[in-house]
């Protein structure tokens, strides 16, 4: 069969947000791809230059519209840690809430699109009832459903009362049963499991020199996760385990969205059943001294790096925001290559893409030739615990 | 019935076209309702399929550049006259006054129809997306046709005729043919599943991966008729399979009023599509889309296999006197 | 679990080819070097520390220079940073999208918003801007203004198609 | 296409339309958090299939097109070019504080703008992001519109000359 | 089996739809929603309209005598916000020296035109 082009997007209706890409299929097989995602770049670390701490932190979180707290959270935590203000621990117990409900929020989002992706709208449907609990545990704490906007340089805007968290407390039965009820269906939707299974494979090694992160790193056997690697907030003080599968493929990734849903609710209940007292916010000054940090945070999709540069002054020099999605779109664009055109949405899907996020930046790679000449490093490569 | 009144009363009014019309909407309300009930919501309300078709009909027509205008008018009207012809010949209040001996091949070819019009339009619409729907379409019919025409063939060998009336006739002095022939039955449903291109098998229309297949570049009465096209071929599927495997309008006592008899026999075709219906629709929201190289395993592997030893099964059963 | 990095393992792996090496946070290493040390530089601490892999490449205008950053990670969990200057009027380096794949995506993105050249990078090509943006601007530079009465594309031109 | 609503047929279709407003949904460029809170409209929550809207990838077979996000420069073209696939009558919801006039993200240096300055649009809402429900208020208002305009014989009473003007010249 | 049995309790069970409109979702007490602002606390210091991200906020000519902190001070100015243009950060409520502004849970507004604009009111 000849060779057809065929376009996704930038309006497609597997994409959410727009993105380019432009398929060449030989009948159905994908024998090369281009991705154009730069639809949304809107300049935002330029204006994150211009800007006083203060007004910068609702941009930085629009960012994005799904990791908006992680956005904010690793900017003012680099930010702190530049100033050297060390933040209440009531304050830290209410950013980790925050950011694992966000997380939970998050994945039960993508594994609704992802079921969709294959056209399976009932689970779709379902997960996003469900997620609508937690979308209303946020608001209810933090007064939005989704930009929360609860950082502030210092700390937190607003504390929790105790009738909040104790509704807060009496939502999180429901959801473990519910989280219990999709790794179920997850094991016995056969229908699913075809569409899921040994689809978008990636090896250990390809994750790694493919850079991934997140959850498509972690599906693939590297456990590599901020919160354990280089721990913020309060992740070194409470329980949680670091979620890991060896198939590497979208049902492996799945499986690792599911499981970290479980240790997100239990992080959550653990902050709100051990939420200490004291004040929500340290003072910090106006401007921040020289300095230079690379703040790293594990956002639902992976890990989020803000390289921040401030110059005595109260806006920053520089910030150099690498989201999550970027680092995973090289190991996209290896996946695809040699599948059925339908397989496009589904491995697309299963990074959970957040192009708002990458889109500030942008990348077209044919995926055909990438890595073939990168030595392998000779040392351990076993990345395990 | 041979007065040409009520014949026409009969192809025009009821149960002809006019019913056909209200009960594929009907049918479609009651799809979309059970399935968004499965799903834990309200769903449309009873006028929605017909808001839509109104609506639908009534929008701006856009011609894609370079499209073959005729052709492109035509193919909807082609799909939608071959389903109402089709249904002409399925018995619904007794015995089809058209009926005659091979209908059922009739049927089942007129039903093919509206698949090769969506290929075609597919084609025309010059749009990448409909041009792989289309593609995907018709590679679909070669794999699900073979042992949808088996399993419905099944009948027609234990039978021994070839008109739906006559299998429905037969079915009321023998057992009803879905417990005679179980794998027939399933195999028909599934290929009635993807004859009307519903998930699992919306392949050629998968909306995550080619927007809207075929029907990308279809707008206003074309849209219309296409989908009119679509919802009464399930009402005729549904019916297809209850006559000839559920008996249709038989029902085991004797009814003395030939009036009553019908309208009990009406109420029966009722409640049997609507039954066919639910299943349906259970597929529907309970399965995941497969992807084509899949479907070509599950089609050949699976149903055809399937198909085929079933014909061996009813062979056997003729020989040996079985259930006949 | 491996021991994180120390600063004195970090100075003798890339001894002879790269200048200071200091701590520049928790975790963090920082490494100097010149645009000419940068693959040997990066090629070490890739294969003796080793760093497997890219966190990113971050990137600075100090209005003196452009300053480039390539953070690399490995099992060890500590953040090893090469450093390079690059002159602001001909910031010129070489790639290493060939030693580390996913640089290549890094690149492009510096290429178009700061107009660093990558020199043997196998496609460096606009990507993030807008296709009618003016080739000579690269917004992310300090100095950069938009000029008035230019046009920067948008909704004035029909896309292509 | 206009309807008289004066002939059977004519109010027929206008019931038809305010029944069935089928949609598509466009980001242009915004931090899809709009995005994500008009698709769980669709969900079991809200339900919008109460009120006959469907969600339709084809541009071709939309009634009210959905904007989110303030434009890049990137989009500008393409919104308008989706606006334009569209088939009369057609509608525009512009979604969140971005769409309106840019929002946080007013004055960076890829981006046009408001929705406004590309296509016509019938109805905006505030919030970043709006809540399900001010979408469903907005969709609510929209369908108001709809049945206007069909008094009307038109949204030529309605005062969008402004932007209208703006589109023109910009086309 | 666990998605069909799911599938058919829901069929038999009331769906979790609110019907909004005509049953009304609940807002919760702290959400950020339509911006208000009390014109007797106003004190017209302008640090809203400069810690607004958005621009939302311009200060407009309004001459009054208010209170604030037991004293009697004249204000000049009072805040005008652009409706459309909010993204409901909380910003000037939490940097309000007066507690004058406030970001209610009401619903936002949705219409045609851009100007709605809220200024001080009681």
């Amino acid at each position: 069969m000849t060779r057809i082009v065929v376009p996704i997007g930038p309006q497609h209706p597997a994409l959410k947000e727009p993105v380019n890409f432009r398929v060449v299929t030989d009948g159905e097989r994908i024998v090369d791809l281009e991705l154009n995602l730069s639809y949304s770049h809107r300049g935002i670390e330029k204006a994150a230059e211009q800007r006083d701490f203060i007004r910068v932190l609702p941009l930085i979180e629009r960012v994005c519209g799904i990791c908006s707290h992680s956005h904010a959270t690793v900017f003012s935590k680099g930010i702190e840690e530049i100033m050297g203000v060390e933040i209440p621990p009531r304050a830290q117990y209410i950013r980790t809430i925050i950011a694992e409900l966000e997380r939970m929020h998050s994945h039960m989002l993508w594994l609704g699109v992802a079921a969709h992706e294959v056209g399976f709208n009932t689970l779709f449907m379902w997960t996003w009832r469900d997620r609508e609990a937690v979308l209303d545990t946020l608001e209810e704490l933090s007064g939005n459903r989704v930009h929360y906007n609860m950082n502030e340089i210092g700390g937190v805007r607003l504390d929790l009362s105790p009738s909040q968290v104790e509704a807060a407390l009496a939502r999180m039965p429901v959801l473990e049963e519910r989280i219990r009820a999709y790794v179920g269906m997850v094991e016995d939707e056969e229908t699913m499991l075809t569409r899921f299974r040994g689809v978008g494979s990636l090896s250990r090694e390809e994750a790694l020199s493919f850079g991934a992160v997140g959850p498509t790193a972690r599906a693939s056997g590297v456990d590599y996760d901020v919160r354990k690697d280089d721990p913020y907030l309060v992740y070194d003080e409470i329980p949680w385990n670091v979620v890991t599968d060896t198939n590497g493929d979208v049902y492996g990734r799945t499986k690792v969205r599911i499981g970290e849903i479980a240790e997100s609710l239990g992080i959550v209940r653990h902050c709100l059943e051990n939420l200490p007292g004291g004040p929500i916010r340290a003072e910090a000054p106006k401007a921040a001294p020289p300095g230079e940090i690379l703040s790293r945070y594990e956002a639902p999709r992976g890990e989020v790096a803000h390289f921040i540069r401030t110059n005595g002054t109260a806006r920053v020099e520089r910030v150099d925001i690498r989201t999550p999605t970027l680092a995973n779109w090289t190991s996209v664009a290896h996946c695809l290559i040699g599948r059925p055109l339908a397989d496009v949405p589904v491995i697309v899907a299963a990074i959970d893409p957040c192009l708002s996020c990458t889109s500030r930046i942008t990348l077209v790679k044919s995926g055909g030739d990438l890595g073939k000449d990168a030595p392998p490093p000779n040392g351990p490569r076993g990345w395990s615990r | 019935m041979t007065d040409p009144f009520l014949l026409i009363a009969y192809i025009l009014l009821f149960p002809g076209f006019l019913f056909l019309f209200a009960y594929s909407m009907t049918f479609e309300f009651l799809d979309r309702r059970i399935v968004a009930r499965m799903q834990n919501r309200v769903g449309p309300p009873f006028f929605q399929p017909f808001a839509d078709l109104v609506k639908t009909l009534g929008k701006e027509v856009i011609d894609p550049r370079g499209v073959d205008r005729p052709i492109f008018d035509a193919a909807p009207v082609v799909a939608l006259a071959a389903v109402m012809t089709s249904f002409l010949y399925v018995p619904i209040i007794g015995p089809s006054p058209l009926a005659f001996q091979g209908d059922l091949v009739l049927v089942l070819y007129l039903l093919t129809l509206p698949t090769l019009a969506l290929m075609l339009l597919g084609w025309l619409s010059r749009n990448i997306y409909a041009a792989v729907g289309g593609i995907r379409a018709v590679t679909m019919l070669f794999i699900y046709e073979v042992p949808f025409f088996l399993a419905l063939m099944m009948p027609t060998l234990m039978a021994g005729t070839w008109s739906i009336s006559d299998i429905m006739a037969w079915q009321e002095e023998h057992l009803c043919l879905a417990i005679l022939q179980p794998i027939a039955f399933i195999v028909a449903l599934i290929g009635l599943q993807a004859k009307l291109e519903r998930t699992p098998f919306d392949i050629p229309e998968a909306e995550t991966e080619i927007v809207a297949g075929p029907w990308t570049e279809l707008t206003g009465r074309r849209l219309a008729l296409m989908h009119l096209a679509n919802e009464t071929s399930a009402v005729v599927g549904s019916a297809l399979i209850a006559a000839v495997f559920l008996g249709g309008l038989a029902f085991p006592w004797t009814v003395e009023s030939a009036i009553l008899s019908a309208t009990v026999g009406f109420l029966l075709f009722l409640a049997k599509t609507v039954a066919i219906l639910l299943v349906l629709s259970i597929i529907r929201a309970a399965t995941a889309r497969v992807r084509l190289d899949q479907l070509n395993t599950i089609g050949w592997k699976y149903l055809t296999m399937a198909a085929l030893a079933q014909v061996g099964i009813v062979l056997v059963m003729m020989a040996s006197g079985v259930g006949i | 679990m491996i021991e994180p990095l120390t600063l004195d393992g970090v100075a003798n792996a890339v001894a002879g080819v790269a200048g200071a090496v200091d701590k520049a946070s928790t975790n963090r290493i920082r490494v100097r070097t010149t645009r000419e040390g940068l693959r040997d530089v990066i090629r070490r601490v890739q294969w003796l520390l080793p760093c497997d892999r890219l966190v990113s490449i971050s990137t600075v205008d100090t209005t003196e220079s452009i300053e480039l950053h390539y953070h690399l990670i490995g099992q060890h969990r500590t953040v090893v940073t090469v450093t390079v200057e690059l002159p602001r009027d001909a910031p010129e380096i070489e790639t290493v999208s060939d030693l580390l794949p996913s640089a290549a995506l890094y690149e492009r993105q510096i290429h178009d918003l700061f107009g660093v050249v990558f020199r043997g990078h196998p496609g460096l090509t606009r990507l993030i801007l807008n296709d009618d943006w003016p080739r000579d601007e690269h917004p992310l530079r300090k100095d950069w203004k938009p000029v008035a009465g230019t046009f920067y594309g948008g909704a004035g031109r029909r896309g292509p198609g | 296409m206009t309807v008289s609503n004066r002939t059977f047929s004519g109010r027929l279709m206008t019931w038809a339309r305010g029944k069935s407003p089928w949609v598509t949904i466009f980001n242009s460029g915004g931090c899809n958090a709009c995005d994500i809170e008009i698709i769980a409209c669709l969900m079991p929550r809200f339900d919008v299939e109460r009120f006959g809207i469907l969600s339709r990838g084809s541009p071709r077979h939309a009634d009210i097109l959905i904007v989110t996000g303030a434009v890049t420069r990137q989009q500008a073209p393409r919104l308008r070019r989706v606006w334009e696939q569209m088939p009369e009558p057609k509608y525009v919801i512009a979604v969140g504080a971005c769409a309106a006039g840019g929002g946080v993200f007013q004055g960076l240096y890829h981006m046009v703008g408001s929705v406004d300055q590309v296509i016509p649009v019938d109805v905006f809402v505030a919030g970043c992001p709006p809540r399900p429900d001010e979408i469903i208020n907005a969709v609510v208002t929209c369908l108001g519109l709809m049945a206007e305009d069909a008094v009307h014989g038109g949204r030529a009473w309605r005062t969008k000359a402004t932007s209208e003007a703006v589109a023109e010249a910009i086309a | 089996m666990s998605v069909l049995s799911e599938m058919l309790r829901n069929l038999f069970s009331k769906p979790v739809t609110t019907r909004y409109p005509a049953e009304r979702v609940p807002i919760p007490d702290g959400f950020r929603g339509r911006v208000g602002c009390a014109d007797d606390r106003c004190i017209g210091c302008s640090k809203c309209s400069l810690v607004c991200p958005a621009s939302a906020i311009t200060m407009v000519d309004s001459p009054r005598m208010v209170e604030f902190k037991g004293r009697t001070l004249e204000r000049k100015k009072r805040p005008s916000i652009a409706l459309y243009q909010c993204i409901r950060c909380g910003l000037c409520e939490r940097h309000c020296p007066a507690d004058a502004i406030h970001l209610r849970n009401g619903q936002s507004i949705n219409g045609s035109t851009l100007d709605e604009v809220v200024t001080c009111t009681l």
